[in-house]
């Protein structure tokens, strides 16, 4: 590993996923893996943006991917499904469209090349070559006493323009959980999409089809679901109560980030790995994660 | 200065092909400046100069103008050579004081810009017109044609093949890769649209060919090796073991009850791994030979040398079973061969979201096949893994056809396929059956009636490819059953439909082994893999090696009917070639000018026929013309240039190439 | 009662070609009408017009009826239509493609919050550089329907107390290396 | 797509000789045809029975008469229609570069290429390309510079 993989949070992992970037700084310590993030990085473009000009859109993508090659960095993790689609897909697009190419051409002083050399990847993807459940499995050191979770992938980061997973039924988050001994249930709406900004938009359309995913999950036993993206946890776990409003069905499931399950069987500190900041399941994240004495003072 | 080619008198034919070149290329402007050419007689440009008033012009022409020499230029060599050269013989004159331009498929059909057009069709036929001078008479070879003939495959395309061509009189040799004859079409019930029982029709053919005197079947073996060219092919035959002499048995079957294993154990590849059999076992009861097989890789014999082997003692003194049997290589001589190696199914795995190998109650059709079979794994009852009949039931068409992401060509018999499986089911179970289609295809004499049939029948047809197959559940009505979640794309919502049994109409590919067949008949495959036939419509069962024939799905998809039709082509094509009792060779054969040879010896290295041999008298190369193909790989490699190759001198060839570089 | 005939001058076959040809939006001619988009879109079935039938009306040359559509604005861009299409069509950029149209010549649906939050998204990022949840959905409620805020306080009390809500908006330092607010182009 | 095809007047037109099998790459051809895949003319085809068959002195010869290219196409390795012609042809390839090398002309301007009979448009592809590069390189005999190959 020559330089620091670079890190690019996005605008939630400051806001209301926070909880992901400190699991994500904690697991990488834990790991030893060297993590710096991009300076002064800008907003992807996300999907908001490219539905109103895309060519800018894309040009955001280039500052971005133009600093991370100033910064010299190989590797720029983007733990943001939506970050991480749209930067790839910036890539694609300057190699396929001439015309796409011209318009980001100032950046990277010019030469694209260097923008498409830059490989933008997953934390999940990461982990999973770099690390590896194997050697995984040998740094764990807390045994897991939780109940069975629910892996979810959430759309954007397995599809088109990622290759950080098949496409179609993705694997890895449970292979590293399994390796962490935690139990995963099988289900089938692994990729199916929570909605992603419509919740703030179309909020019963966005809410309605977080509720079928809490259903289906908690009807195949899972006592938790497990996330990769910070617009899937925040969608599944801010709306709980109104979905029990709605429906009269109460969840209070914990939706985690698989960051800070893999950092707890690292020995990372609850704290530390942003466990309190959850909304939903609070009593068993504390019985699940807080050492006995802080349990108390851990579900507020 | 003297014209070396003082005599010679050309006319040059250009072709409108209706409007296929003239519309791309000035036909025109394209004759006018041939008639410009050196030693050119006479240009004329015609519609259609292969239809007969086309090819009579060329035949009054030479009587009329006493032209030596014709230049045609139309469409590919490969589709009319022959034609104008047989025009020319019919006109007196020799066959190959001929040469042909392609501005049709290499001229008009790929460019767009009619002045570019024209000028490239330009230099075509002033290399052509440049080349022609240089022709010689030549007389074309015979070879004799070995009357027996080889069919590789063993499934309805090759049994039929091999019966038309045995009850001719000609001796065939059928070999099939696995234990019995049969293919595909032993593992289907009925049949579409006449739906009449697939083994009623099939077995009596299965039991001709065994007992048919001029038929050599070898099952359970595979050609390793071919050599030789039409006529004179040599074929090495590798027979696997069965380990059970196929003579000595009398097909009593005793054996299989003897075996050790009281319960089968070992999953059935006839039943589609649905039911299980022993490791000495034959695949289906009218298999054809009735000898059995033991499979060495789960015999205890064979694992562990500790068998009572109860076999052999229930043998008793027939002794028909030997352990010790090895491999057996068998060497033949045919002067054809017809290819009907057939398919296999595409493996539905493939697309994750279809669930197949995920969920027990996703099949695939060739399994319901078997289920619905009299002599299939549950004696013909549809029941689910779990022994439950399925009250409703989904068959999802276009599973891996028509998607780039998988097969992108139309497998043409699972829209029939899936009607007669939905009848069937239907008629076993009473289940509801639902149809989910892109388009009904029922192109073929009773198919549409088929259809309308299934429509009375109530089942549903729903247009709209499933997009995924599933258990979440949605509604109550859902719970524990596989959810479809497809658009009705004419109702013009989206439906979830509760089932218990999804059948996936998997489409038709080439089978896995097909570039090791093709590589070893040299032949070729079209891009989605399928064996390539010599010309879409005009030759559909032969291919581009002379004495090769296609039959069956090995050339592409195509439903029983069809496969018996091709099947019978294929062997009247071999028939033909047969009672001839020879093959004319095209003269293009090397030769060497024993004046110039220094003996080097560099050309007989070259050849892989090893027609080149060296004189030692002379002390210089001989090429063997019977031979020869004419690849002119010698020619090309000779230091002193004494090798030369009829139709492909160097003086015609470098007068080609000035020709199309004169107006460089 | 609305007429449900549609004449033939209505159809603008040269717009049709003109989609076809952005980038991401090839093989739309190509689409066999097969609904596996639709089976396969979540959202499909809150549309008004289910994405197989908005990609018949593009092609067709229906442009008002498909840029005046809901459809375009509640495809959530998870591309699962993209990879289940058997032409690998990417829908979901040629949706991008029509809202991007819609919002520049006015035809989206009015008080319609997507597009508002998307103009919203849009000027906070060009003057920031990065997004504000808090900001953005508020701007978002006050232009679209000041009401949803009442419902959202619940949540709103939940982020504040898990410290996950920021009031104070991030910013990128270096705001002149942004890139100018282009002209929304491409549509032709 | 046609017309990046239309030729504009005043740029220049590479010339390309092609020498194709008959029976993977001159099948090919004719299949790019009946597909109706549409490529620039600047190719014309010279059918010979084999790759194998095409001597050095062919492609001198056409380097000599003004070709700005020269194509030979054959069948894929283990393909060929007389087992091993391709082979034969591909090591007459290596040693013609080096002469041609020798000779001041850039090694692009002579390419050889497996193209089946199933690949009509790798014919296009192909042959696009190489105008495309031969577009770049300019004329073979650049006005003043003698043609060291007159003699052949």
């Amino acid at each position: 590993m020559a330089s620091a993989y670079g890190y690019f949070p996005g605008c939630s992992l400051k806001g209301t996923g926070v909880a992901y970037e400190e699991s994500l700084l904690e697991l990488f310590r834990l790991l030893d893996l060297p993590l710096a993030e991009l300076q002064d990085w800008n907003c992807c473009g996300a999907t908001s943006y490219m539905s109103i000009d895309e060519s800018s859109a894309f040009q955001l993508s280039a500052r971005n991917l133009a600093l991370a090659h100033k910064a010299s960095h190989a590797d720029l993790l983007a733990p943001c499904s939506a970050c991480y689609l749209v930067l790839r897909k910036a890539q694609d697009y300057m190699q396929k469209y001439p015309q796409v190419a011209r318009e980001m051409g100032s950046w990277g002083n010019g030469n694209l090349r260097v923008l498409n050399q830059i490989r933008v990847r997953h934390p999940l993807e990461v982990l999973f070559t770099d690390v590896g459940p194997d050697r995984l499995r040998q740094k764990i050191v807390r045994h897991w006493h939780g109940g069975s979770v629910a892996c979810y992938y959430g759309c954007q980061m397995v599809r088109p323009y990622g290759e950080a997973d098949r496409d179609h039924d993705p694997v890895r988050m449970d292979e590293l959980l399994e390796a962490a001994g935690v139990p995963t249930v099988d289900w089938s709406l692994k990729t199916k999409c929570c909605g992603g900004s419509l919740t703030g938009t179309a909020h019963q359309v966005g809410v309605r089809l977080n509720y079928i995913l809490l259903k289906e999950a908690a009807r195949k036993g899972a006592q938790a679901i497990v996330t990769v993206c910070p617009l899937c946890q925040y969608n599944l776990d801010a709306y709980q109560s109104e979905i029990r409003r709605d429906t009269g069905q109460r969840f209070d499931m914990p939706v985690l980030y698989f960051t800070q399950i893999l950092g707890w069987a690292l020995g990372g500190d609850y704290k530390s790995l942003g466990f309190p900041r959850a909304v939903a399941g609070r009593k068993t994240i504390a019985q699940w994660f807080a050492p006995a004495r802080t349990e108390k003072e851990a579900y507020v | 200065m003297s014209d070396p080619h003082g005599a010679v008198r050309i006319g040059v034919y250009t072709c409108h092909c209706g409007s296929n070149i003239a519309a791309t290329v000035d036909v025109k402007a394209l004759a006018q400046f041939a008639a410009t050419l050196p030693r050119v007689v006479l240009s004329r440009d015609y519609k259609y100069m292969c239809s007969d008033p086309g090819q009579e012009l060329i035949r009054q022409d030479i009587r009329d103008h006493d032209l030596n020499r014709i230049v045609v230029a139309s469409c590919s060599p490969h589709l009319h050579e022959h034609t104008f050269r047989t025009a020319l013989k019919v006109g007196g004159l020799n066959p190959y004081y001929f040469h042909m331009v392609n501005i049709r498929e290499q001229a008009s059909w790929v460019h767009v810009d009619k002045a570019q057009a024209t000028r490239k069709a330009q230099d075509l036929v002033c290399a052509a017109v440049r080349r022609v001078a240089f022709h010689q008479p030549l007389e074309r070879g015979r070879v004799a044609i070995h009357p027996d003939v080889l069919v590789l495959g063993g499934g309805i395309a090759g049994i039929h093949a091999a019966l038309t061509l045995a009850n001719a009189g000609k001796h065939v040799f059928l070999v099939e890769k696995e234990p019995t004859i049969g293919g595909h079409m032993a593992k289907f019930d009925k049949t579409f649209p006449t739906l009449d029982c697939a083994a009623c029709i099939l077995t009596p053919k299965m039991s001709a060919v065994r007992s048919h005197p001029n038929i050599t079947l070898w099952t359970y073996s595979e050609v390793t090796r071919v050599d030789g060219y039409v006529g004179n092919y040599k074929a090495t035959v590798l027979r696997h073991p069965r380990y059970i002499d196929e003579d000595l048995c009398a097909g009593c079957l005793e054996c299989l009850d003897a075996c050790v294993y009281k319960q089968a154990k070992v999953p059935d590849e006839f039943n589609m791994r649905l039911s299980k059999r022993k490791p000495i076992y034959i695949p289906f009861p009218q298999a054809v030979p009735q000898v059995p097989v033991i499979d060495p890789e789960t015999c205890i014999q064979f694992k562990s040398g500790k068998c009572k082997k109860t076999c052999i003692e229930a043998c008793g003194d027939r002794h028909a079973i030997n352990l010790r049997a090895e491999p057996e290589i068998e060497e033949i001589e045919v002067g054809t061969v017809i290819l009907a190696t057939g398919f296999q199914t595409f493996d539905a795995a493939r697309i994750p979201y279809y669930g197949y190998g995920k969920y027990p109650n996703v099949y695939t059709a060739l399994e319901v096949e078997r289920l619905v079979n009299a002599s299939g794994p549950t004696g013909g009852e549809v029941i689910l893994r779990d022994g439950r009949k399925p009250q409703t039931v989904a068959i999802v068409h276009c599973v891996g056809s028509r998607d780039e992401n998988t097969h992108r060509w139309c497998s043409r018999v699972c829209c029939m396929y899936s009607l007669k499986l939905a009848h069937l089911v239907k008629e076993h179970t009473g289940a509801e059956i639902f149809n989910f289609y892109i388009d009904m295809r029922t192109p073929g004499k009773g198919f549409e009636e088929f259809y309308q049939k299934l429509l009375n029948e109530r089942v549903h047809f729903i247009r709209g490819r499933v997009a995924e197959v599933t258990d979440w559940e949605l509604d109550p009505g859902e719970e524990g059953k596989l959810v479809i979640r497809a658009e009705d794309t004419l109702a013009g919502f989206v439906r979830r439909i509760p089932v218990d049994m999804v059948v996936l109409a998997t489409g038709l590919e080439p089978r896995a082994d097909a570039p090791e067949v093709r590589r070893l008949f040299n032949i070729s495959c079209a891009s989605e893999g399928f064996f390539l036939e010599r010309h879409p419509k005009l030759a559909p069962v032969n291919t581009f090696t002379d004495g090769i024939f296609l039959a069956g799905c090995c050339q592409g998809p195509k439903d029983i009917p069809d496969t018996v039709a091709q099947a019978g082509a294929a062997a009247a094509e071999a028939l033909a070639l047969i009672d001839a009792g020879y093959v004319e060779t095209e003269p293009n054969t090397a030769h060497v000018e024993e004046a110039v040879c220094c003996g080097c010896k560099t050309c007989i290295s070259m050849c892989p026929y090893r027609a080149i041999s060296f004189v030692n008298e002379i002390h210089k190369s001989r090429v063997n013309e019977v031979l020869c193909k004419g690849c002119g790989t010698c020619v090309a490699a000779c230091p002193s240039g004494a090798v030369r190759q009829h139709l492909f001198e160097d003086d015609e060839i470098f007068a080609e190439i000035e020709g199309v570089l004169s107006n460089a | 009662m609305q007429r449900e005939l549609k004449f033939q001058r209505e159809a603008d076959a040269e717009w049709a070609r003109r989609v076809s040809q952005r980038p991401g939006c090839e093989g739309l001619f190509s689409c066999l009408q097969c609904g596996t988009c639709s089976g396969a879109c979540p959202l499909s079935i809150y549309m008004d017009f289910t994405p197989r039938r908005i990609i018949a009306l593009v092609r067709e040359g229906f442009r008002t009826d498909a840029l005046r559509s809901k459809t375009i604005w509640l495809c959530a861009s998870c591309y699962s239509c993209a990879v289940h299409c058997p032409r690998q069509i990417h829908i979901t950029d040629v949706m991008y493609s029509l809202k991007r149209e819609a919002i520049q010549h006015r035809l989206y649906p009015a008080r319609f919050p997507v597009p508002v939050l998307a103009q919203e998204f849009y000027r906070m990022v060009g003057r920031r550089g990065r997004s504000s949840e808090f900001w953005l959905v508020l701007r978002m409620a006050l232009r679209s329907n000041p009401l949803v805020l009442l419902g959202m306080f619940r949540t709103g009390w939940d982020l504040v107390r898990t410290g996950r809500l920021k009031l104070r908006g991030e910013r990128v330092r270096d705001i002149a290396s942004l890139p100018r607010e282009l002209a929304p182009r491409e549509v032709a | 797509m046609p017309e990046d095809l239309k030729p504009r007047p005043d740029e220049f037109e590479p010339r390309i000789v092609a020498f194709f099998c008959n029976w993977c790459t001159y099948l090919a051809a004719d299949l790019a045809g009946t597909s109706r895949i549409k490529y620039a003319a600047n190719a014309e085809v010279v059918r010979v029975m084999c790759s194998g068959r095409v001597d050095v002195q062919f492609i001198l010869k056409a380097f000599a008469k003004g070709a700005d290219g020269v194509l030979i196409g054959g069948c894929h390795p283990g393909d060929c229609h007389y087992q091993e012609g391709n082979y034969k042809a591909l090591r007459r390839f290596r040693l013609v570069q080096r002469l041609i090398r020798q000779m001041g002309i850039e090694e692009e301007r002579l390419r050889l290429e497996w193209i089946s009979a199933a690949e009509g448009d790798r014919v296009r592809v192909v042959i696009e390309d190489m105008v495309k590069n031969l577009k770049r390189l300019g004329p073979l005999r650049k006005p003043g510079q003698p043609n060291l190959l007159e003699v052949a």
